[in-house]
Formats: structure tokens, C-alpha cells, sequence
């Protein structure tokens, strides 16, 4: 591997990482719960790409599937649950 | 091999953040969502010490690979539960919160 | 410490670990046989729990190499003097509290999902006290978290809903410190066994900062002060087949796993300093939870909070385990007094409860008199409670006592004699009504098990007081780090 | 959250000096290769040529056992839990949606299948099956909320229990030959391996479906 | 273990296993309840008397061991003192079992009531024979548990707060001297009791543990025997129905925590390291102050059995004295004063118990003339109230006498001094109601009138127990010099503790010329 080509990766895996970092930060702020599910799942799908880069293409593809996917899919439904549940009985909950 | 070691720093520093970013979220965020997801962005920091800080020179540790994967599916076990006794906790108290930490509005 | 290896052939761990989980996948199959299930299920497990004790007992621990794998690859079964007692008790109170559950929720409708949860958190505690991996343990502590939760969360209701999700958030906060520990283990040693890492630790910032995640991780868990506050909402809301179970066996697992890493792992990094701040939250939690007993108005809350106090005697292991070698026994023969105890109070409070429609103490003394064995049971129980003669909980008591003094850290001496009379008080409180002048009335009808199980219960305590001989011997055969204590 | 609460900043500062203290000593991990080498050299003996799958379904099966008790007992903690509303509320209109599911179901199972094939010898396995599978079953969920075909309670029950299942007879069978539970005859290790993962794989598909269901499938309750 | 100790287990048990059945009678198994009440204490008594006998005439040891911890044994033995203890319990038991059928007849909660009665005397025999330290705290603390029940039968607020300060008190007694027994333990290992004590060679080494362990167990016991700052809780249990104020009195609480004392002072510490210790005569100015304070309390005290009560907290404490003078004569008057004040207050009580029972009679004023309505429980007051004073020929005299003796002998002249007082001032609470119950102008009417009809004064099974302890109060005193007087039986008791051979002759031609 040339010294630019280690660059270059490096660089990339910095910036993976601070997006990874900013990400989290993001959706943990918990402003706007739907914003956050959505970042959760670019989370997840940004971290079977660190799983790659860390040489576990197993877990990369179980991350993939299982922790943005399904994890996605659990938290979208749970939410629409939620809004449904304010709409139906109190007014402003769920924001 | 310092890019090799350089690499493997990044990823632990990046775990040992995102643990520490979840759990600063999960005692302070009052949303119960945002709970589950601190809890999840937990793990995923958990995980990323795991398979960075065994990952070797030359060779690959497979075990940490294979404890991830465990842990993924325990964890989205886990929010699962929680969250539908999150839903619960709604429709029974009419708030997705934790009654201490009711927001003051 | 000789180890007698029995990885061919039939293991009585590998049993242990078996016949609870398929209870537990055959009233998943058929709910609806759950508690008949449950019962055979019981027997046999208390059956192959005694097997495995004796052998614990005459041939020292087994450790069975799982798929013939042996460690550091693969997982190590452990069945150890210190295991073999957890899971002695665990089963014993688990018969008693399954006859007492095929009274409760026998006719009940949706009784199934009950058994399902039961049998698995029965076979989750199995599990864990059996693993000898650092990882696996933490499946293990998960299964245990899941199914407990969920037995709170069977109460519908506010109160009950909330504490349960305060539970589970606290337990998964608790169980992601744990496997952070457990990722740290790994990075500095590349092992997961317990008994291969024991060998390979040394002291260092490292091994300091595991055990601060595992030991404040599994103290939320436990509820020790000052992380108690979801047991007394979430114990005293739970289903009443359900209270004895938490309070009595799901408290103690975290414990059982805290002793368990700071015997093998962490015994060097014991300080006296360590030992003052533990014990002084034990303390803590003693003194606080017999005044939030005092004032409690509800019966089962009042159960619970019991059970905050005791459970601080628990953190005096830690200025146990430095002042005396094999002090920590002392620790683990009050937990096993304590849950029989419980167990029986809580019980009898579930009895009491159905039978009044309520639990508001100061209106339950007529049903107190009115059922003259639950309130037996219960009299019984507290005087474990208190630490009375011929119960276990005088004997523990008196271990602790012993071990307060003779490893000249006294204090803790004060410590158990002030909260023994904390707990003479509120125990006074509970059982005194029964003596009032006045009618006795039985209430509505109660399955007749119920009460004669909550005496079983109680006889076990009384049982316990003559047996502690036998159980320190038990707990001699544990496996410990090379630091021996 | 205008107000900041003093435990809220305590809780900060704590999280940020763990943070500091957790980096520092992570920096000081020694560079090691973990078990490589004993896995690779228990690697023949293991029935099957991919590393990870070897660590999941044999030297570290009874973790990936209990996993699959993990999955199996929260679907039963989310029943225990009561019933949900239906997901969704409305079912997915339109010709083209409908379409492409009708395509794309099959095409998932058939890469699920694939994945837990291939799981032996390379990159995919049992729970990344499973997961597909799961996936699969979402969407026709969501595409077809009232119509899906009504399962039997006992069949349902046995479906997603089919994994620990399998996994506990073979475990057994371990045991009585001698093998220790949770062990293969090195023979056999390869076909009791695949029949796990499937079963697994199944299992989890199910199990994932039911947990996005949540609670009690509408109409129907275990005990009547 | 001898095989004849599984003896001392079964006398335990024939009253342990009967309190058990009888908490699952029903309320109107009378018959039964009364078979296994009677049984259970006639057996008791007969199997004392067998063992009386094995050890005295046949000269056989009786001790059962079983291991609790490691190093840790529940030892029960049969030694002189012991048996006197025990002898004492199971004769009070049989006589206090029958006076408690006929005084509860009729009143809810006899179930448990005599449930829990027949614990406490079970408890009481488990102290008696205790062979170590963990043994009397085992049973000690059972006691505590057996009679709070009692206490608070009545279910009214009133007994509840006597029952919680009863409780407040002996529990923290009892944390006290679980301390000092582990303490002790964990310094001397647990050993059996041994005449002389075993603790002399430790003392060099725990200069400062050994005293302080002493005022531990003074404090422990020294609740239970009422002992000046812990008294307070027995003039408020008098609220108790009478068969209960009797035992707890005469046999069960009091004594064991005098008992208790005893044991420590002589088969602990052994009296002559309690000495050294500086320890025997602070104890006996803290008895000689209760012995004061008591009877002073006693004088102005009109309800008749919170006088009763008072009493009892000075009397007990003669006891004391005369075990920290210190010497054998002293320690003769202090032990039978354990038997002779158990059988002349259970008189008292059970006096009392008829006055109120069958007329309503609660204080000393309404007692006037009572002796024309009820002579036979007014004389046995009589001899009850005058074995108090100490005047002659009762069994109180003799202890008196001993003690005084006791007190010359160790050059401790000034507490026959105290004694006069004490003995005045008892004259001044008992006369009065003894001359008002004789020569007293006879109420018109009394609150109530019961149990007239018949040929006896009131209901026999009343009058016949309180006759029995009367007689046996007069009878202590007037046979002190039999073979099977307790006076004998103590000296016997003394001379082994002291190791002399003929200490027996010496004391007996002192008092009885």
C-alpha cells in the first residue's frame, strides 16, 4: 500500500468517523423524533461501512440488515404508533 | 503499520465517544425513543471497541466478529421490547416519559 | 483448588442449564398446560440441582468444556461450590413460588404468558449461574433482564408500566457497561473465560476501569443504593406470583455475578478505601430503605422497600471479602436467607392482597386474622427478616456479625445490629395489626395452595437456620482467581 | 430544556471524564491477535470453512444458542405485553407497490436462503438470512395487513421457536455422544451445522416479523 | 453426645410441639386443647423428674450437641443449675397451665394464646439448659419473640403500646448481646460453660474487651431482669392478662435475664475474674439502687399489680446482689432467691388474678374486706405478701438471711443495711393491702361478683393453682433444711462453683443453729 493510498484511507476513515460522531450527536438531541429515526438508520448504515473498513464483512451485513433495517423498521412503526395514539386521544404529543 | 495502528486508534476513540454520547443521551434525553436509540448508539460503540481493539497486525480474530453479531441481535431484542413497553407506558400514563423527568412545558 | 473435569458423557451443568429451557419451550409450544409444565419442570430441576450440589460436594467443581471446546476457545459450563448454592436456592424457591403461582394464576385468563416468562427467567438464572465467559454471561444477564421485565410489565397499570421500563433502561445501561468491560478484557488479554483471564490480570488503570463498568453496571441492577430506585415501584406492582421471584432470585443474580468477577478478576484491586465507600452505600441503603419501610402505607411496596434495606447488607462483601478470607460466604448465605425470607412475605402479601381486594396496611388486619397460616408464614418470615433464632437469617446475622469482628472492621458490626432492629421495627409494623383486637375474616376464596405453599416457604427459612454448616462447606468449593480469597 | 438541570450538567461531566478516562486507556491496549490462532487451528476440525461461522455455530454455539432464546423470548415478552394496534392502519394502495412485492418476496427468501448457504464457507450465515427473510416478511406485511393467511396459533408458536429448537436437539445429541452439549460429531458437524442455521434463519425471519407486529397478532390469543 | 441427651431434646419439644398443634386448633377444641396443654406440661414435669433423678442418684451427664457453623454448636446440658432453672419453669408451667385454662375460659384467641404460651416456656427450658453462650441467645431471643404475643393479647391500644415498648426494649437488649456473644466468640471461640469460667487466661491480653463485653452482657441480660435504667418495660406489660403478668414474673422473662447474669458471672467470667475485673461491685450498687427505686416506686403505686410489678423489679435484684457479693454464702441467697421470688410472686399474681377475675378488684383501695368474700386467696396473699417482707419462717427470710450472711462474710456489712430498708419499705407496700383485705370495712358491692355458687370462693381451677404455689411458698421456707429444698439444692449448686468441699456445712450451721 503506497503512503497516499494510506493517506487517502485515513482520511476517509476520519471522516467516517466524525460523520459517525455528528450523526449520533444529531439524533440524540431528540428535537424532532422522526429526524432522528431517519439519521439512526444513516447511522447504522454508515457503521456497517466502518464494519467494513474493519475488515468484519459479517458484521457489516448483519448491521446492515438487523441494526439499521430492522432496528429502522421497529422504531419507524413504534413512532407512527406514538403519533397515532397522540392524534387519537391528546393533542400535542409525539413532537 | 503506524497508518495500520493510526487506524485502529480512530476506531477505538470513535467507540469509546459514541458509548459516552449514549449514555450522557440516555440519562438525559427524556423521550423514551431517544432512550432506546441512546442505548442502541451505546452498543454500537461497544461493538466498535470490541472488533477494533483485537483486531491484530496480521492476523483476523474472528471471535470478536462473532460476539458482534450476538450482541446486534440481542440489542435489536432489546429496543424491540422496549419499545412496545414504551407504547405501553403511553397509553397507560399518556406520555412517553419517565414521570421525574416530565418536561417542565 | 482441585478441579474434577467431566467434559464427556452426562454433565449435571450442562442438565441444570437444560431442563428448565425446555420447560420453558414447551409451555411456549402449549401455554396453556404452563403450569402443569412448570411443576414437573420444577421437580426436576430442584432433582438435577441437588444431583449437581453433590457432586459439587463430594468431588469438588465440574467444568464442562461446551461442544468439547475447550477454553480459551470455547465456553466452560462452571458448576462450582458457589454456583451449585445459588442455584439450590434458586430452585427452591422457584418450587415453592410455582406451587403458589398454580393457585394464582391457575384459572386466570391468559395464565400461559406467565408460566412462558417464568420458565425462562428460570432457566435464564440457570444459565447464569452456571457460565464461566465473560460474554456469554452477558447473554445470559440479557435473558434474565428481558424476562424479568416483562413480569413487572404483566401488571397493567401505570405505576407498574413505568418502573418496569425504568428497569429495563437502567438494566441495559448496566448490561452495555458490562460489555464494555467485557471488550476491554478481550483487548488487553484476548481471552473470555473466567478462569483463564483470573490467571492472566494483573493491576493496572485497565483493570480498574472494568471493574468500575461491570461493578457499577450490575450494582443498577441489583438496586444498591443509591440505584434502587426502580425496585420498590416495580417489586411492589408486579404480579404476585411475580414480587417473590424478583425480589427474592432476580436481586441476587447481579450480586451473584458482582462476587463472582471481584473473586476471580478484580481481588487485588479490593482497597479498604473501596470497601468503606461500598459498605457505606450498603449502610446507606439499609438505613433508607427501613425508613421508607416505616412510612410506607401499602403492603407490597412496604415488601419491597424491605428489600432495598437487605439488599445493602449485600455491598458488604466488599469489606468483607478484604477483611477475611472467605468472608464474602457470610454475604452469600444472608442473600440465600434473605430470598427465602422474602419470598414468603411476599407471598403471603399476594394472599393477603387477593383476599382483602387491597393491600392498604392499615385495613388488612382483619384478614390478617382471618388467615391465620399466610399471616403464620409471614410472622416466620420476619423473624428471618429480623434475624431470630432458628430462622437463616439469624444465622446470617451472625456471619456477619463474626466476620465484622473478627476482621476488625466492626463498624459493619453496628451496621447489621442497627438495621436488624430497623427491620424488628418494621416488621412489628406489618404483623402487629394481626394481633388487634377484632373479627377475623378470610376475604374472598383463596386457592388453599397458595397459603400452604407461603408456609412451605417459610418452613424452608427455618430449615435454612440448621443448615449453615453445610453451607459454608458448599461455598469452600469455589472456584476463585489465583488471588485466592 | 431552556434551563439546564444541575444533574443534567453533572451527568455531562461525568459522561465527558469517562469519555477522557475510557480513551486514554484505550489507547494503551496492547496489539494482539485475540483467539485467531487457536481458531484457526481448531478450524478442520470444525465442519465448516468460514471463521466466524465456525465461532457462531460451534466453538461459541451455546452464545448463539442463547441469542436465539433471546429473540424467541422477546417475541413472547411483546406478546406478554398485550395487543398493538395493526400495522398500519391503512393497507398500501396502488398496482405498482403491490407489484413489485409480488416480485421482490420471492427474490428475498431466495437470497435469504442464499446467505445461509453460503454462511459455511464465506461472508453471510444464519442471522444476516434471517434478517433478509425479516425483511421480506415486513413488507408484506405492510403491503397486505388484512389479509394475511391466519396462521395457527400452535404452528405460529412452533415456527419461531423452530431454531432453539433444532439448536437443543443437536445440543443434546452432542451431549449424549459425548461430545460435550452443544457439540457435533466431527462428521456430522457440517450437516447438523446448515440444519441449524436454516432453522435459524427461519426462525429469526419470523421472529423479527412478529417483533415489528408487536404484541398479539389482531384476532387471535394464545390461551382461547 | 451422650445418648440420653436426646432426653433434654424432648422436654424441649413437650412443650414446643403442642404450642405448634394448638396454634392450628380451632377456637372451640376446647378438649383437645386442654389434653395437649395438660399433657404437654405433665409430661414435661415427669421427664425433669427422671432427669433429676439420672443425675443425681445415677450420676449420668446429659448434654446434646448440634453443629450450627463451623466451630458453632446449639448445646444443651443438664447441670445443677440448670436443672433448678428448669425444675423451677416446668412446675410454674403445670400450675400456670391449668390457672390460665380456667382464667381464659370463654375469651377469644385461646389458640393462640396458649400457642404462643407454650413457646415461651419452651424458650424458658432452652435457656435453663443452654450449654454455651449461642445456645441462651438462640433462646434468649426466642423468648423475646414468644412472649410479645402475650403481651399485647388483649388486642387494645393500650397493650399494643406496652407491646412495642416491650419490644423496643428487649430487641435492642437482645442486638446488645448478640454483639457480645459473637465478640466473645470470635475471641475465646465458643466454649461451653464451665464452672469457674473460662476466660481467666484471655484477660491479660483484652485488658479493656473483657470488661467491656461484661457491661454488654449486663445491659443484655440485664433488660429482660429489669435492671434499674431498663425497667420501664415491665410495669406497662402488666396490662397482660394475669396468667401472663405470673410467668412472665416468676419464670419466664425476668428470671432468664437474672439467669442470664448468673450464668455470666459464674460460668463465663467465673466470680473471681469478674472481680478482678473491678465489675461485681458496680453491678451490685446498680441491683441495690433497683432494689430501692423499686420498692420506693412500689409505694405509690395503687394499681395492685403495677405494684406487683415494681416489686418484682426490686426483688429480681436481690438475685444480683447476691451473686456480685461475691462470695459462696451471698451467692446461695442470691440463687434461691430465684426460686423462692418465682413462687411467691406467681402467688401474688395469681391473687391478684382472682380479684380481678371474680370481683373486679384492680387497686389496693377496693381490696378492703375482701378477705370475708374470698379467704382462701386472701390468705395466700397473705403468705405471699409476708414471704416478700422476708419475715419468718418464709422462703423470702431464708434469702434474706443468706444474704446478709453473704454480705458479712465479704465484709460488705452495709448491705444488710440496705436490706432493712428494702425489707421496711416492702412492709410498707404489702401490709397495707394484706390488713385492708382482713380487717377492711367490706364493700357494699363490688364491680362484679362471679363464681358464687359454688362451694369454693371462685372458679377451682383459679383457686386450686394459687393454693398450690401459696403452699409451696410457705413450705420453702419452713423445710429449707430437707434434702429437696431448694436452699439444699443451691448450696449443692455453690459449693461446686467455689470448689469447696465442705462449704454445705459450714453455711447450714451459720443460719440454722
Amino acid at each position: 500500500m503506497s503512503p497516499w493510498q494510506a493517506g487517502l484511507l485515513l482520511a476517509f476513515d476520519l471522516t467516517l468517523v466524525l460523520t459517525l460522531l455528528g450523526v449520533a450527536w444529531q439524533l440524540l438531541r431528540g428535537v424532532n423524533l422522526f429526524r432522528s429515526v431517519v439519521l439512526f438508520i444513516a447511522f447504522g448504515l454508515l457503521l456497517s461501512l466502518a464494519w467494513v473498513r474493519l475488515q468484519a464483512p459479517d458484521v457489516a451485513l448483519a448491521e446492515a440488515a438487523i441494526g439499521a433495517g430492522v432496528t429502522g423498521a421497529l422504531l419507524l412503526v413504534a413512532l407512527g404508533r406514538l403519533r397515532r395514539m397522540a392524534s387519537g386521544r391528546h393533542g400535542g404529543e409525539g413532537s | 503499520m503506524i497508518t495500520e495502528n493510526l487506524v485502529g486508534e480512530i476506531y477505538l476513540v470513535c467507540g469509546a465517544l459514541l458509548f459516552v454520547l449514549g449514555v450522557h443521551a440516555l440519562v438525559v434525553r427524556p423521550h423514551l425513543l431517544v432512550k432506546v436509540l441512546a442505548v442502541n448508539i451505546m452498543g454500537s460503540g461497544v461493538f466498535m471497541v470490541l472488533l477494533t481493539a483485537a483486531s491484530g497486525p496480521d492476523l483476523i480474530d474472528p471471535v470478536p466478529h462473532a460476539l458482534v453479531i450476538t450482541g446486534i441481535v440481542v440489542a435489536v431484542c432489546a429496543s424491540a421490547v422496549a419499545l412496545a413497553l414504551m407504547l405501553k407506558v403511553r397509553a397507560a400514563t399518556g406520555q412517553a416519559r419517565l414521570p421525574s423527568e416530565a418536561p417542565e412545558d | 483448588m482441585p478441579i474434577a473435569g467431566l467434559t464427556g458423557g452426562l454433565s449435571w451443568a450442562a442438565l441444570i442449564v437444560i431442563v428448565p429451557l425446555v420447560g420453558a419451550l414447551l409451555t411456549g409450544l402449549w401455554p396453556r398446560a404452563g403450569g402443569w409444565v412448570a411443576l414437573v419442570v420444577a421437580l426436576l430441576t430442584l432433582g438435577t440441582t441437588l444431583g449437581g450440589a453433590l457432586h459439587v460436594w463430594w468431588q469438588g467443581p465440574e467444568i464442562h468444556a461446551l461442544g468439547g471446546w475447550e477454553a480459551p476457545l470455547g465456553i466452560a459450563l462452571v458448576l462450582d461450590g458457589l454456583a451449585a448454592f445459588m442455584l439450590l436456592l434458586t430452585s427452591v424457591v422457584g418450587l415453592f413460588v410455582t406451587l403458589y403461582a398454580l393457585g394464582y394464576v391457575g384459572r386466570q385468563e391468559r395464565s400461559g404468558r406467565f408460566w412462558v416468562l417464568w420458565l425462562w427467567l428460570w432457566a435464564a438464572m440457570n444459565a447464569l449461574y452456571l457460565s464461566g465467559d465473560v460474554f456469554n454471561l452477558y447473554v445470559t444477564l440479557e435473558l434474565v433482564v428481558l424476562a424479568s421485565v416483562a413480569l413487572v410489565a404483566l401488571a397493567s397499570g401505570g405505576p407498574a408500566l413505568v418502573a418496569s421500563m425504568r428497569y429495563l433502561l437502567l438494566s441495559l445501561l448496566g448490561s452495555l457497561a458490562y460489555l464494555m468491560g467485557v471488550a476491554l478484557l478481550y483487548g488487553a488479554y484476548g481471552a473470555l473465560d473466567l478462569i483463564t483471564l483470573a490467571e492472566q490480570v494483573t493491576p493496572g488503570h485497565l483493570l480498574m476501569m472494568v471493574a468500575a463498568l461491570m461493578t457499577v453496571g450490575l450494582m443498577a441492577k441489583t438496586a444498591l443504593f443509591p440505584l434502587h430506585g426502580w425496585l420498590a415501584p416495580g417489586h411492589g406492582s408486579a404480579p404476585a406470583a411475580a414480587s417473590p421471584i424478583l425480589s427474592a432470585l432476580v436481586v441476587k443474580v447481579s450480586f451473584y455475578l458482582m462476587l463472582r468477577l471481584w473473586l476471580t478478576l478484580f481481588p487485588d484491586l479490593a482497597t479498604p478505601a473501596l470497601g468503606v465507600l461500598m459498605g457505606g452505600l450498603g449502610g446507606a441503603a439499609v438505613i433508607w430503605g427501613g425508613i421508607m419501610a416505616m412510612a410506607a402505607d401499602r403492603l407490597k411496596p412496604f415488601v419491597a422497600y424491605s428489600t432495598v434495606a437487605q439488599v445493602g447488607y449485600l455491598a458488604l462483601f466488599f469489606p468483607f471479602m478484604l477483611a477475611v478470607p472467605g468472608g464474602w460466604r457470610a454475604v452469600v448465605f444472608f442473600a440465600a436467607a434473605h430470598a427465602c425470607a422474602k419470598a414468603t412475605v411476599f407471598m403471603a402479601a399476594g394472599t393477603l392482597q387477593r383476599a382483602a381486594g387491597h393491600d392498604r396496611m392499615s385495613e388488612l388486619a382483619d384478614v390478617m386474622r382471618g388467615r391465620p397460616i399466610s399471616s403464620f408464614a409471614m410472622g416466620i418470615a420476619g423473624a428471618g427478616l429480623v434475624g431470630l433464632p432458628f430462622t437463616g437469617g439469624f444465622i446470617a446475622k451472625w456471619l456477619l456479625v463474626e466476620t465484622a469482628i473478627a476482621g476488625d472492621v466492626w463498624p459493619w458490626a453496628v451496621v447489621v445490629v442497627v438495621g436488624g432492629l430497623l427491620a424488628g421495627a418494621y416488621v412489628f409494623r406489618l404483623l402487629g395489626p394481626a394481633f388487634l383486637a377484632g373479627r377475623g375474616s378470610p376475604g374472598r376464596p383463596i386457592a388453599g395452595i397458595m397459603e400452604w405453599s407461603t408456609l412451605g416457604m417459610a418452613l424452608v427459612s427455618i430449615a435454612l437456620g440448621f443448615a449453615g454448616a453445610a453451607s459454608l462447606q458448599l461455598l469452600d468449593a469455589t472456584v476463585t482467581g489465583p488471588g485466592g480469597l | 430544556m431552556s434551563r439546564p438541570r444541575l444533574s443534567h450538567v453533572l451527568t455531562s461531566l461525568l459522561a465527558g471524564a469517562l469519555g477522557v478516562a475510557l480513551v486514554l486507556i484505550l489507547l494503551e491496549l496492547p496489539a494482539h491477535s485475540g483467539l485467531a490462532e487457536p481458531v484457526t487451528e481448531a478450524m478442520d476440525r470444525s465442519g465448516v470453512g468460514h471463521e466466524v461461522t465456525a465461532v457462531l455455530l460451534n466453538f461459541r454455539g451455546y452464545d448463539t444458542f442463547l441469542e436465539l432464546a433471546v429473540l424467541l423470548l422477546a417475541v413472547w415478552v411483546a406478546w406478554s405485553l398485550g395487543r398493538q394496534d395493526p400495522v398500519p392502519a391503512r393497507s398500501v394502495r396502488g398496482p405498482v407497490l403491490r407489484g413489485t412485492l409480488r416480485h421482490l418476496v420471492p427474490v428475498a427468501v431466495l437470497t435469504g436462503g442464499y446467505l445461509v448457504w453460503v454462511g459455511a464457507s464465506t461472508t453471510g450465515g444464519a442471522f444476516q438470512g434471517g434478517a433478509v427473510l425479516g425483511a421480506a416478511g415486513v413488507m408484506l406485511v405492510l403491503a397486505r395487513p388484512r389479509s394475511l393467511p391466519r396462521v395457527p396459533r400452535l404452528g405460529l408458536r412452533f415456527v419461531v421457536a423452530l431454531g432453539v429448537l433444532v439448536f437443543l436437539a443437536s445440543g443434546v445429541g452432542g451431549l449424549l455422544g459425548g461430545h460435550g452439549f452443544m457439540g457435533y460429531h466431527p462428521d456430522w458437524a457440517y450437516a447438523l451445522i446448515v440444519a441449524v442455521e436454516l432453522a435459524a434463519a427461519v426462525s429469526i425471519g419470523l421472529g423479527l416479523v412478529l417483533l415489528f407486529l408487536g404484541g398479539r397478532v389482531q384476532g387471535d390469543d394464545d390461551d382461547h | 453426645m451422650e445418648p440420653g441427651g436426646f432426653l433434654l431434646v424432648i422436654i424441649l419439644m413437650t412443650s414446643l410441639v403442642p404450642g405448634l398443634v394448638i396454634f392450628f386448633l380451632r377456637e372451640q377444641q376446647f378438649a383437645l386443647r386442654t389434653f395437649f396443654n395438660l399433657g404437654g406440661a405433665g409430661l414435661k414435669l415427669a421427664l425433669i423428674i427422671s432427669l433429676l433423678v439420672g443425675v443425681y442418684r445415677d450420676g449420668k451427664t446429659y448434654s446434646f450437641t448440634l453443629n450450627l457453623l463451623p466451630g458453632i454448636d446449639l448445646v444443651l446440658a443438664a447441670d445443677a443449675l440448670s436443672l433448678l432453672f428448669a425444675t423451677l419453669s416446668a412446675v410454674l408451667w403445670l400450675v400456670t397451665t391449668i390457672y390460665a385454662i380456667g382464667y381464659l375460659e370463654h375469651s377469644p384467641k385461646r389458640s393462640r394464646f396458649f400457642g404462643f404460651f407454650s413457646l415461651c416456656v419452651s424458650a424458658t427450658v432452652g435457656i435453663a439448659f443452654s450449654g454455651n453462650l449461642v445456645t441462651m441467645l438462640i433462646f434468649y431471643e426466642i423468648l423475646t419473640l414468644a412472649t410479645w404475643p402475650l403481651v399485647v393479647h388483649r388486642g387494645t391500644p393500650d397493650s399494643f403500646r406496652a407491646g412495642r415498648i416491650y419490644l423496643a426494649y428487649t430487641l435492642i437488649g437482645g442486638a446488645v448481646l448478640l454483639a457480645a456473644v459473637v465478640w466473645l466468640t470470635v475471641l475465646a471461640g465458643s466454649q461451653d460453660f464451665t464452672a469457674g469460667g473460662y476466660l481467666r487466661d484471655l484477660y491479660p491480653e483484652h485488658e479493656w474487651a473483657l470488661p467491656l463485653l461484661f457491661v454488654m452482657f449486663v445491659v443484655g441480660f440485664g433488660v429482660k431482669a429489669a435492671l434499674l435504667p431498663l425497667h420501664s418495660w415491665l410495669p406497662r406489660a402488666m396490662v397482660a392478662p394475669a396468667p401472663v403478668s405470673a410467668l412472665l414474673h416468676a419464670v419466664a422473662v425476668v428470671k432468664a435475664g437474672a439467669f442470664g447474669i448468673v450464668r455470666v458471672m459464674n460460668d463465663v467470667y467465673g466470680i473471681q475474674l469478674a472481680a478482678d475485673m473491678g465489675m461485681t461491685l458496680p453491678l451490685m450498687g446498680l441491683a441495690i439502687l433497683t432494689v430501692l427505686y423499686g420498692s420506693v416506686r412500689a409505694l405509690f403505686t395503687q394499681d395492685l399489680k403495677r405494684r406487683l410489678a415494681f416489686s418484682t423489679v426490686s426483688q429480681v435484684s436481690y438475685i444480683i446482689i447476691g451473686v456480685a457479693l461475691a462470695g459462696p454464702v451471698g451467692a446461695v441467697g442470691g440463687l434461691v432467691h430465684l426460686v423462692h421470688q418465682g413462687v411467691m410472686k406467681i402467688t401474688l399474681f395469681f391473687c391478684a388474678g382472682n380479684f380481678a377475675e371474680t370481683l373486679g378488684i384492680h387497686r389496693i383501695e377496693e381490696m378492703r374486706g375482701v378477705g370475708r368474700r374470698m379467704p382462701w386467696t386472701m390468705a395466700a396473699f397473705t403468705l405471699g405478701g409476708l414471704g416478700m417482707i422476708g419475715a419468718p419462717p418464709m422462703a423470702g427470710f431464708i434469702t434474706k438471711w443468706y444474704l446478709g450472711m453473704g454480705a458479712l462474710e465479704v465484709g460488705q456489712g452495709w448491705v444488710i443495711g440496705v436490706l432493712l430498708v428494702s425489707s421496711l419499705l416492702n412492709a410498707a407496700y404489702f401490709l397495707p393491702p394484706i390488713l385492708a383485705g382482713w380487717f377492711g370495712r367490706p364493700q357494699h358491692h363490688w364491680s362484679q361478683d362471679r363464681f358464687r355458687d359454688g362451694l369454693l370462693e371462685t372458679h377451682w381451677m383459679l383457686l386450686l393453682p394459687t393454693l398450690a404455689v401459696a403452699a409451696m411458698a410457705l413450705g420453702m421456707g419452713l423445710l429449707a433444711s430437707l434434702s429437696i429444698s431448694p436452699l439444699y439444692w443451691v448450696t449443692f449448686i455453690v459449693e461446686f462453683e467455689y470448689g469447696y468441699e465442705h462449704i454445705w456445712r459450714a453455711v447450714f450451721e451459720e443460719v440454722d443453729p
